[in-house]
């Protein structure tokens, strides 16, 4: 069937066109044609919805994002920042670290292993397109309640997914969280973090310029993969006749982007490339129209060069295709022959689609007629911007003017029976039964990985330089006070940096919220940008980059507030790291930061059916205190652990079966002290040697500390109640093999 | 005894990474045969005497719910005796 | 003097770095060989690193082993030539038919990344020569078809003949034949072994240090050849 | 154009966990009818024309060699039209 082109377009002003199938609003429309001067190819009109989509052009975020670079800390590190694929920063010694989460949530819904693979696959050429070597990967992921039938459906299919992608991709799996709660039923989130490292004149960008240099397309054969809602204009359009429902799911090929990774550093360190990018989300599209903008000139583009898995894709579905595991490189016509080989050797299919031409527009032909005719900029950057209304949810003065109970153990057996129950809970059971399923020795780096409170890789082998990083968010707590909850999670995220003896350097974020239509849940996303910018400012972070996906809700139902923060920080020799589990016993255990017993947001609330009313409020300036106290004191610390969920009774049973060496303390207030989750709190394992410097330490930086007990023994000791390792062990470890098999 | 099969193959537009191996290990080694090779899965259930009716309508049922994913595969069931 | 050792790269594999920094922090000199040169560039030992080659989407190691490096191998091999497969490297032997025997789906069928119990069975290998007989070690495990199965009759040889150079304690992990986690050949000069000592070499960046005497004896050996 | 199909099972006396894992999930999903199950793979390869016998035994050679490992696996070879 006929091809729209820009002269049939321009001839035929008039032919209506499915817009609003593609998601684009009146108002949008009318903007395309005013850009154009006439109406879009059903090529160009392919491109401006799936551009200016949510997905892609952050039109309800982008007036809140800003904040981030309003409020931004300059720091002497930030070598990249928002804007580009991943954030780059400097850690010395001439490295430079990028790192970053995206989600991947609704596909994973759909089909658990790929959606959550290609999830691992996309945020991994992130990181590659900065010209970094990937070296870790991490995963927070949230499903509904753990013995709910769709979380069984879920769980092993995403868990065996991004095992799958990133054990064969060589990339060690350090972290991540697993949460669950009712609100992310039908809505699971599986976000995905990658680390890269490069040296600094390794770092590439996605610009295209030089006239007369090639555009390369590498990598995987284009087929019909996530192109579900262009099909229907490439259907209506022309050809009723086609395989009417194209795949919306993405099928992964991990060997192929190993390859695609071994070549694309090869080609690096070779220094063949001028600018590059990754396809992901609106494939070609993306990557052309982002290149071209961000270039100095214009780009033309000959579409039927494009090699195809599936020959009877339209043009429209080639631009939109978002099939894994492909590369865009701009690269100089000298250099082509040396590119094309290093392609070869690593058995790699690449092909010259085009150039960068002197003009301004971006041209796409196909078969030498001229199908797209645009500015680029206005296709990548000039989207819509919205401003949405945003209101505040009745339920937030409600429950902060409500009170809760509940019910608290006493004596010694319900101490015991109480702590059992809780570390039985799937938020805070061991995790092994997933984390085993993921390699986390593979590069020879890993220093520590979970259930550590954070992640922490060798960078060099002689100097003993390393990076750590950790992702956290307390969902519930910014489901109470948005706004403090992302200060909380970018708090908690320090704190587990330090905790492993690294200084925190720099911050991502990936923001998971429901419907931004919806006021209300505009308003939890206004209040955690301001939260997230306001701390970010305050702990003197940059924050490099991030991710927001929205619409995750069932029905008029949003999951809770979800802002995993992710923190890189840096650590000069990893020997020097401190591990959580108690590593002997007569150690002294203190804790480090004082608890105030309201347990709203709690696990030990949850586990009875109460959020609570109110979310703690961060102090960060005590949050920076206790930072530098626990990084000046790294190396008087035998363990340290931070008190998160679960409170000090998950803290103290980890650090206990950790190296299974028991512990007796002695707490007053017992089950306030065990359960609340005041944050700002680490517990941490002295000799009694440096009582004296702990001391000072803790005056030094105006941060209470609490000798609480002494490490021994084959037992947990909480006051009267004993509870032997055994005992703990089971009841922590017995829950996901239940659960899941 | 008979056997029931069920054969699942991963639709045609569906990217095949373990075919995509095969295909190309297959004229390295020499065999130039195939134009395109797609791998998917076999199942050999065995079941008491003759299926019913009523059974093949359960087999059905599993491979659309179990065996397959109608998202990304299709199915057949043939019965063997 | 130093020994070279080959670290053979199939595209796919993943621990062909770290299988060179242990030969290297053994030592040796390690050597990358790449999967489609048959050239082996003079060295003295080969090790299979593990990892996913060719992404093993057909079965682990059944396209790797028709790579042209394998021929050099396999011909070598046949002459005493010392090559330690593991996990990966070690699909690779089976499927070369350097080693008997298969490796299939994990008996849970998942992936599984554990620090892992061993006892050293077999002490008179190339590659087990600096163990002490019996000895236990913990090292790595981590793969999704690590189950070692064979038929009765080549089990009945393996085992008569002292074969079996580790085998898994405490833990069945993959639901091998015997608790099986490493073969040798007749000659001993070939072993496979599905965990991974080469990430059990640097205290700080595995569970032991015990990984380092498969490369430590294999040294030896070539000392006093 | 035919189609070559090339069925590989493990052999009966090595153990199948995927198989298995089938077995015993479907009655927990209330289906009833297997007795067993075995889970092996099924390669769809596409030929010009009709194979030739010198083609087959081609084909016979790559599902001995590559397709199937003859020390745990059986195959089977097909021609579809
Ligand atoms: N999905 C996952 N993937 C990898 N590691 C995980 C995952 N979920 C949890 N972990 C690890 O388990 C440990 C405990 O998790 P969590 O309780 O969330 O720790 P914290 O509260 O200190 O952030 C951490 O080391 C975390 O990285
Ligand atoms: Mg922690």
């Amino acid at each position: 069937m006929a091809l729209d082109t820009v002269t049939i377009a321009t001839q035929n002003p008039d032919t209506t066109q499915p817009f609003a199938e593609l998601g684009l609003k009146d108002d949008e429309y009318a903007r395309i044609k005013t850009i154009l001067g006439r109406r879009p190819t059903s090529s160009e009109l392919a491109m401006y919805s799936v551009m200016w989509s949510e997905h892609c052009s952050y039109k309800s975020s982008k007036v809140h994002l800003k904040q981030f670079g309003e409020k931004a800390f300059k720091s002497d590190a930030l070598l990249v920042g928002i804007g580009e694929n991943a954030g780059v920063v400097d850690i010395g010694q001439n490295y430079a670290i990028t790192f970053k989460i995206e989600s991947h949530n609704h596909p994973s819904f759909i089909e658990p292993y790929q959606g959550a693979a290609t999830g691992v696959g996309g945020i991994v050429r992130d990181i590659l397109t900065m010209g970094a070597r990937p070296i870790a990967i991490m995963d927070p992921l949230r499903f509904g309640l753990a013995d709910a039938p769709d979380t069984r459906r879920v769980l092993p299919g995403i868990v065996a997914g991004i095992g799958g992608y990133g054990n064969c991709l060589g990339l060690p799996n350090i972290g991540g969280e697993i949460v669950f709660d009712e609100t992310y039923a039908g809505n699971p989130l599986v976000n995905a973090l990658c680390v890269g490292v490069m040296k600094h004149e390794d770092i590439k960008l996605a610009t295209a310029h030089g006239t007369g240099n090639l555009v390369v397309l590498f990598g995987a054969k284009t087929g019909g993969d996530g192109i579900g809602g262009v099909s229907v204009l490439a259907s209506e359009t022309f050809n009723a006749a086609k395989p009417t429902k194209r795949p919306s799911v993405q099928v992964g090929d991990p060997f192929a982007e190993k390859v695609l990774i071994e070549c694309c550093l090869e080609i690096f360190k070779a220094d063949l490339v001028i600018g590059i990018q990754d396809l992901g989300g609106a494939g070609l599209s993306c990557a052309t129209s982002e290149l071209a903008s961000a270039g100095s000139g214009g780009m033309q583009i000959n579409l039927e060069k494009v090699p195809l898995r599936d020959p009877s894709l339209s043009p429209e579905e080639i631009l939109m295709s978002e099939s894994q595991e492909r590369m865009c490189a701009i690269v100089a016509p000298e250099k082509i022959k040396h590119f094309m080989a290093i392609c070869r050797k690593w058995d790699v299919t690449a092909t010259v689609i085009g150039e960068v031409t002197s003009g301004e527009r971006l041209h796409i032909t196909f078969n030498g007629e001229l199908i797209v005719d645009v500015p680029p900029r206005t296709v990548a950057h000039d989207g819509p911007i919205y401003n949405r209304p945003i209101k505040k949810p009745d339920y937030v003065d409600q429950l902060a003017k409500s009170t809760f109970e509940v019910p608290l153990p006493t004596d010694a057996d319900e101490v015991k029976a109480a702590v059992l129950k809780l570390i039985a809970s799937p938020n805070i059971a061991d995790k092994s039964w997933v984390t085993s399923q993921f390699d986390k020795y593979v590069q020879g780096n890993t220093v520590l990985a979970q259930p550590e409170d954070s992640g922490l890789i060798r960078i060099d082998e002689e100097t003993h330089l390393g990076v750590a990083v950790s992702t956290d968010a307390n969902a519930r707590w910014s489901y109470l006070d948005p706004y403090e909850g992302a200060k909380l999670a970018l708090a908690e995220s320090c704190r587990n940096i330090a905790t492993s003896g690294a200084k925190p350097l720099a911050v991502t974020n990936c923001l998971n919220f429901g419907s931004p239509e919806d006021p209300g849940v505009m308003w939890q996303f206004a209040e955690t940008v301001r939260g997230l910018a306001d701390a970010a400012l305050e702990l003197g972070l940059p924050i490099t980059g991030g991710n927001v996906s929205f619409y995750n809700q069932t029905g008029s139902v949003a999951i809770l507030p979800t802002p995993v923060i992710g923190v890189l920080g840096v650590i000069q020799d990893v020997r020097k790291r401190t591990p959580m589990g108690i590593p002997s016993a007569d150690l002294d255990l203190y804790v480090i930061g004082k608890y105030n017993g309201n347990l709203s947001g709690s696990e030990w609330a949850h586990l009875h059916g109460e959020i609570g009313n109110a979310s703690p409020v961060a102090d960060l300036n005590m949050e920076k205190r206790l930072v530098n106290f626990l990084l000046d004191g790294q190396p008087i610390f035998e363990s340290a652990h931070d008190v998160s969920n679960g409170g000090l009774a998950a803290t103290l049973v980890e650090s206990v079966l950790k190296n299974k060496i028991g512990a007796r303390v002695d707490l007053n207030d017992v089950a306030n002290a065990l359960f609340s989750e005041t944050p700002g709190r680490v517990l941490v394992a002295i000799k009694s040697s440096a009582t004296n410097e702990i001391v000072s330490l803790a005056g030094k930086y105006q941060i209470p500390i609490y000798k609480i007990g002494t490490t021994g023994g084959t037992d947990l000791e909480i006051n009267q109640a004993v509870i032997s390792i055994e005992e703990l062990s089971k009841a922590h470890t017995e829950t996901f093999p239940k659960l899941f098999g | 005894m008979a056997k029931i099969i069920v054969e699942v193959m991963l639709k045609p537009e569906i990217l095949d990474p373990q075919g995509q191996a095969v295909a190309s290990a297959l004229p390295r080694l020499g065999f130039t045969f195939a134009k395109s090779v797609r791998q998917g899965k076999r199942f050999e259930i065995e079941v008491d005497g003759d299926p019913t009716p009523a059974q093949m309508a359960e087999v059905e049922k599993a491979a659309e719910t179990l065996l397959s994913n109608p998202v990304i595969e299709t199915y057949v069931v043939k019965v063997e005796k | 003097m130093s020994f070279r050792v080959g670290v053979v790269t199939f595209p796919g594999s993943l621990d062909d770095r770290d299988a060179a920094r242990a030969v290297e922090m053994a030592g040796g000199i390690a050597v990358p060989l790449f999967h489609a040169s048959d050239d082996l560039k003079e060295v003295q030992a080969v090790v299979l690193p593990g990892g996913f080659s060719y992404g093993d989407y057909l079965r682990c190691g059944a396209i790797a082993r028709f790579a042209p490096i394998m021929n050099s191998i396999v011909t070598a091999a046949s002459h005493g030539f010392p090559v330690l497969g593991i996990c990966n490297g070690f699909q690779v032997l089976c499927e070369s038919h350097l080693l008997p025997g298969a490796l299939t789906r994990n008996s849970n069928l998942h992936f599984l990344c554990r620090d892992q119990k061993l006892k050293i069975e077999n002490t008179n290998t190339v590659w087990t020569s600096g163990f002490k007989p019996g000895q236990e070690i913990v090292i790595p495990l981590k793969n999704g078809e690590g189950s070692f199965q064979c038929d009765d009759e080549t089990l009945k040889i393996l085992e008569s003949e002292g074969r079996v150079i580790a085998r898994y304690v405490d833990f069945d992990p993959n639901g091998s034949r015997n608790l099986i986690a490493g073969i040798s050949n007749e000659r001993g000069n070939v072993v496979g072994l599905m965990p991974h000592p080469e990430h059990a070499i640097e205290s700080l960046m595995g569970p032991s240090t015990d990984g380092l005497t498969f490369f430590t004896s294999a040294l030896q050996q070539l000392v006093g050849r």
